[in-house]
């Protein structure tokens, strides 16, 4: 099938589409607590629980799953395997140049999983590039850029395929710690109920000196700008009336996690 | 594991490796029966293009390969592949090369005196081939296919890595559902060995059919390892594609 | 024997069927064939007789076009075998203008190749339905009718691997006579058999070679079926006729010292 | 398609570190695929079949299920045992035993060609087991299959883009790693696609050129 | 020739160094000796004849362990050869005991079977280095007097593939007495050899008969060979001894008619 031509000026028609079929894709990339595969082989997570009630109120009743890597969300995307990338990606003006943003759904800060105790006393990316401690993170998470900001080289990052693994590197020493979002790093350790490692507390993560929000929310194909609207209207309603933090709760985020930036801030 | 992963996940796993196998091994095939045949042309043309098609599909490493059809294609040619295909085009592409070395060898071991008695009765080039040559190439093919074929079945899990949920897939889902690596990858290794098992009775039964339908004793099973991958077959494939191929591409 | 004549009729009996004419052929700096000149007149049978090596087999193999000769034109039925005449001029033949040509030659081999996939009926019948476009029923017909004539009536549906060497060589032939060619090459086609099979074969050549009018061109070492069979024995050495003449000649009372150690040595 | 010499010219440094990483790890690989192959091939003649059978066994079903199963078995289950690895170690490691079952074959193959008469002319000059196996057999089954030990080399080298879904940093890496942070993929993509077939003709062409001399 | 003698000195020349006792061997349904006794004295040289078939490789097969007897035992200069004698009851032996017993004897192979991935002089020497514990530079002064004595002193450094199978042979039999052994086995050593190279080789091992206190037990079709160097010959069939003798005995005047008969269509 050929990718449709980017060249749709009208703001597509995708959700008329979606209306008729009665089901929307979610690309989504086995993070918890964004998107994910529960234990009972259910999907959920804090965006597709939002992008189920959304979409419902748009008129298509079912969501279907796209489970895939986080590094193929946004090709994934662009080549029409999802209609929705639902997993929390963070907003940035390098994201943005490829796909259009609802407005974020969270912000967040980052945190990390280090060893039991916090042997190295590591609480922000200056101290790993000082201490010359092994970080880790994921394939294609943002915490890279936020890193090589201060100075750690890619090349010196162990790059792993999820936080689980993160986890793993860590108590065993392959890594001494593992740079994530907050909730991301504090869901793995509860869930693994681990002995040898923990979470550290939220921080601020600096760009060009700057800091930076991480803020995430839903992309959408650059030409669908009718369907990002739409779902941005339903967005800023549940916001407004607090159902959006009580769908969210569940997942670990709290009224610290709410935003009311928009994804213009975010792209520029 | 529960059931809930069992059901959405693993089952329908298995099922798209079955599928995954059986139109890769089926294009692969008739990838490798179109170039192993092209290449025994006499136009010296036809033979350099499909040999240096054989070469560099024998070169690629089929993962780098699919990464390529899944990322790379819809940039550069606005031509998009479901994940599924892209995996199918790519496995077949690839395990097509090695097939057709295996087509090769086993048209080049046919007697040529059976060449010579074909043209001596006035057949055509095509009907040489199809009704004297290939019929007896076909059944020395088998045991070589059968090896390529494990191997293909192996190379599927490479398509997890392009998010087709097969049961490797199935099970990195999971292993982040569960948190629990070892139930579920210990499962799926013996899913995987379970397939390959059937498969290899499966060719078995065709070899000794195929035998069997030119006239040749069907060979005993004997010995042998309990899987059944003979030496003999094993090298046989080597030597008739001159080259590795096992485990080759993947 | 190597005279023009005339084209206008040419399968006709007495005629001239085959003719090479300056036929040189070579493997490799091994001259084989030197501008071979001979011809064979059609319903004649003709043994070639010779030392190993003298190119026996290569002129056979010729006419096949299993292989191609390196210079000479060779002429069936007054065409060119692998050349054609275009506006005048001799060009190298086409795959279909060779097919056509070699439709009027058939080849027993000495190790039979039958096609060990087909069973005894279809590797007869094979070619006639694919070739000649016989009907099935037809072919079927034809093929049953010559396993009567080789005495194999009976093993229509067996594979050629069931059979014995002699069965093999007389289905070979029986396959070979299904094309209805106008002659016939028969090279050593009992040499690969064990010696209580060789009579078989024979016979049933002898007896082909008595009531039909197909042209014969036999190599052979049994020089008593060639004394039987033969119109002409040709003594070839080094890749030329050194003597031919009607096998009472040849055998009783030969020309040449050469052909007179050849035959002291075989007989 | 719109190729970018800019970013092919930026990404060729990360290739070559890639490079050196995969060559390390086929070099690594096929070095323990060697030496457990051999040791596999040994056992396989072992007088007791209580060390057959288990080798047998487990050989089989190593070579008969899937090196990217393996790897995450080996990258995830390991450390759970508190066996600590680096990545690149697990990689090696399983890719230097799922290969050993291939080579395994290979050297039994060349051990049964080694003729019976020089198992017989060892024992009748009381050489002991270990002296038959060093002196006497092993050297004359190595020879011969050189080249097909070649041919895994370079098949593991075509496998090693598999460690990179396990974050080995190889050429694969690489190239995904510049595809998530820039979006750029023709390039990178392409270019560890062509160092593959750079890489393996010329060694194919060598390990051919090597089996017909050591063809006898 | 079966009597118990005194093992207090088994090595004495004329004690008995192989003692076979009701040994029986069978290849699956095929009994191919069937209780078989007879024994050897030390330095004599002994010869082995009868038909294919009868079990003659069989015995020399047993006495170098390469095959194991069913039934009986085997005793090799008063030890037991596949047995151990432990607190007075006999078990199968293990590797090393038949290891011990196993270097009193050298073999030479119909098929020479000299290592192909090393050197003469490192075939001869390999053994004694190893197994015997020889400095290299003792073993490589041992080996070179040995090949000046089967003539190839100027052959060290080829690679048995350079040589004849003559010369190999002759390697094998350097090889086959570095070890020192007290009796050698030679089983038909120049049969699988060109007619023109069998003299060089049996010219070496009468030489090392007549100038050697060794013992041999040799399995030959060679009967002036045999009647040269034996002081015995003993006549098989069927795996059992039917006849014995010195060689003028037997070649002159054997009483059974299954000898006289052998003799005839061998001699
Ligand atoms: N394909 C080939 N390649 C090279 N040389 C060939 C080939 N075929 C035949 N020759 C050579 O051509 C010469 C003639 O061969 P040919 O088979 O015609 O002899 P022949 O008379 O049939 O002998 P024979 O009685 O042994 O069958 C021989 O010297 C042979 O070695
Ligand atoms: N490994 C084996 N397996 C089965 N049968 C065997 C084996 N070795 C020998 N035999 C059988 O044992 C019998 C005696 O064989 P042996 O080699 O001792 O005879 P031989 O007297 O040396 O004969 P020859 O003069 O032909 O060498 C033969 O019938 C032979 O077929
Ligand atoms: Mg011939
Ligand atoms: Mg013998």
């Amino acid at each position: 099938s050929r990718v449709s031509g980017s060249g749709a000026k009208d703001g597509g028609n995708l959700l008329e589409r979606l209306r008729s079929q009665g089901t929307v894709r979610l690309g989504i990339a086995g993070e918890i607590p964004f998107g994910y595969i529960d234990e009972k082989g259910e999907f959920t997570g804090e965006a597709p629980e939002i992008a189920k009630v959304i979409f419902k109120r748009l008129g298509v009743p079912k969501v279907q799953p796209v489970p895939t890597e986080f590094g193929s969300l946004i090709p994934g995307l662009r080549s029409q395997q999802f209609d929705v990338v639902s997993a929390g990606m963070y907003i940035n003006p390098e994201r943005c140049a490829q796909v259009i943003f609802s407005d974020p759904d969270y912000r967040m800060r980052d945190a990390f999983i280090v060893r039991k105790g916090n042997p190295k006393n590591l609480h922000n990316y200056e101290d790993i590039f000082k201490k010359k401690a092994k970080m880790a993170t994921g394939t294609a998470y943002a915490e890279i850029g936020y890193a090589e900001d201060v100075g750690i080289k890619q090349s010196d990052m162990l790059i792993l395929p999820d936080q689980l693994a993160g986890l793993l590197a860590v108590e065993q020493g392959r890594a001494d710690v593992f740079a994530g979002t907050t909730v991301t790093v504090h869901n793995v350790v509860k869930q693994r109920n681990s002995q040898r490692a923990e979470a550290t507390e939220p921080f601020q993560a600096y760009v060009d000196g700057k800091p930076d929000i991480g803020a995430g929310g839903f992309a959408f194909r650059p030409e669908e700008t009718k369907l990002r609207d739409a779902f941005n209207v339903e967005l800023h309603k549940m916001k407004k009336s607090g159902e959006l933090l009580r769908i969210v709760r569940p997942f670990g985020f709290t009224k610290e996690e709410m935003t009311d930036l928009t994804a213009k801030e975010l792209c520029s | 594991m529960t059931a809930g992963l069992w059901e959405n996940w693993l089952l329908p796993g298995v099922w798209i490796t079955i599928q995954l196998t059986l139109y890769s091994a089926i294009f692969a095939a008739v990838v490798a029966f179109g170039i192993g045949i092209a290449r025994t042309s006499p136009l010296w043309i036809v033979r350099f293009l499909t040999g240096f098609y054989v070469e560099v599909f024998r070169g690629t490493s089929a993962l780098v390969l699919m990464f390529w059809l899944f990322f790379v294609m819809p940039l550069a040619f606005q031509y998009q592949l479901v994940p599924m295909w892209a995996a199918v085009l790519a496995l077949g592409l690839t395990y097509g090369a090695y097939g057709s070395e295996i087509v090769r060898g086993a048209i080049a071991a046919v007697a040529p005196a059976q060449r010579e008695a074909a043209i001596a009765l006035s057949f055509t080039p095509a009907q040489r081939m199809r009704r004297v040559i290939l019929p007896q190439a076909i059944p020395e093919m088998i045991p070589p296919f059968n090896n390529l074929l494990i191997e293909l079945l192996k190379a599927t899990a490479l398509v997890s890595a392009v998010s087709v949920a097969d049961i490797t897939f199935a099970a990195q889902l999971s292993r982040l559902a569960t948190g629990d690596s070892l139930e579920i990858y210990a499962i799926i290794l013996v899913l995987y060995f379970v397939l390959a098992f059937v498969l290899t009775r499966l060719m078995r039964l065709l070899e000794r059919r195929a035998k069997a339908g030119i006239g040749q004793a069907p060979v005993k099973s004997g010995k042998g390892p309990l899987i059944t991958r003979k030496l003999s077959a094993r090298q046989e494939a080597e030597q008739s594609s001159n080259i590795i191929t096992a485990g080759g591409a993947q | 024997m190597a005279t023009e004549t005339d084209h206008t009729n040419p399968a006709v009996d007495g005629s001239e069927l085959i003719r090479f004419d300056q036929v040189t052929k070579r493997f490799g700096s091994n001259t084989v064939l030197d501008n071979l000149d001979f011809s064979v007149s059609s319903g004649k049978h003709v043994t070639l007789i010779g030392p190993s090596g003298s190119g026996k087999t290569t002129i056979l193999r010729l006419l096949m076009t299993l292989i191609k000769p390196d210079e000479g034109t060779i002429k069936v039925d007054g065409d060119y075998l692998t050349h054609e005449d275009r506006a005048g001029k001799l060009v190298p033949a086409g795959e279909k203008h060779t097919r056509e040509v070699r439709k009027k030659i058939g080849m027993v081999f000495q190790q039979f190749n039958l096609f060990p996939n087909m069973r005894v009926l279809r590797n007869i019948t094979e070619a006639p339905v694919n070739v000649l476009g016989l009907s099935k029923d037809e072919a079927e017909t034809r093929a049953r009718e010559l396993l009567d004539l080789v005495g194999l009536g009976d093993k229509c549906d067996a594979y050629p691997t069931q059979l014995s060497g002699g069965q093999q060589q007389r289905v070979a032939i029986a396959r070979a006579l299904a094309m209805r060619p106008q002659v016939m090459l028969l090279d050593e086609v009992t040499s690969a058999l064990d010696p209580e099979l060789v009579a078989g074969v024979l016979d049933v050549l002898r007896d082909i070679a008595h009531t039909t009018d197909i042209t014969m061109l036999c190599v052979t070492h049994e020089m008593n079926f060639a004394r039987d069979i033969s119109d002409d024995v040709l003594m070839f050495d080094s890749g030329r006729v050194i003597e031919s003449g009607p096998p009472e000649k040849i055998f009783t009372e030969p020309e040449h010292e050469r052909t007179r150690e050849f035959l002291s040595a075989v007989l | 398609m719109s190729w970018n010499w800019d970013v092919a010219k930026d990404f060729l440094p990360e290739l070559g570190k890639g490079l050196l990483i995969t060559l390390e790890a086929t070099a690594l690989g096929s070095v323990l695929a060697f030496a457990l192959g051999l040791v596999w091939a040994m056992a396989f003649r072992s007088p007791t079949r209580f060390v057959r059978w288990p080798v047998a066994a487990v050989v089989e079903f190593i070579r008969n299920t899937p090196l990217l199963v393996q790897l995450f078995f080996f990258y995830y289950v390991l450390p759970t045992w508190d066996i600590k690895f680096s990545a690149l170690t697990t990689g090696v490691i399983a890719l230097g035993l799922h290969y050993s079952t291939y080579t395994a074959e290979v050297y039994r193959a060349g051990i049964d060609g080694v003729p019976k008469g020089q198992w017989e002319a060892a024992t009748a000059l009381s050489l002991s087991r270990g002296r038959t196996w060093i002196a006497v057999i092993l050297p004359q089954a190595i020879r011969r299959v050189v080249p097909a030990l070649g041919n895994y080399v370079i098949a593991m080298l075509k496998d090693s883009p598999m460690l990179a879904l396990i974050g080995v940093v190889d050429m694969l890496q690489k190239a995904r790693a510049e595809g998530a942070s820039s979006f750029q993929y023709i390039e990178p993509y392409t270019m560890v696609g062509i160092a593959f077939i750079v890489i393996a003709y010329p060694a194919s062409l060598l390990m051919r050129a090597l089996e017909r001399r050591l063809g006898h």
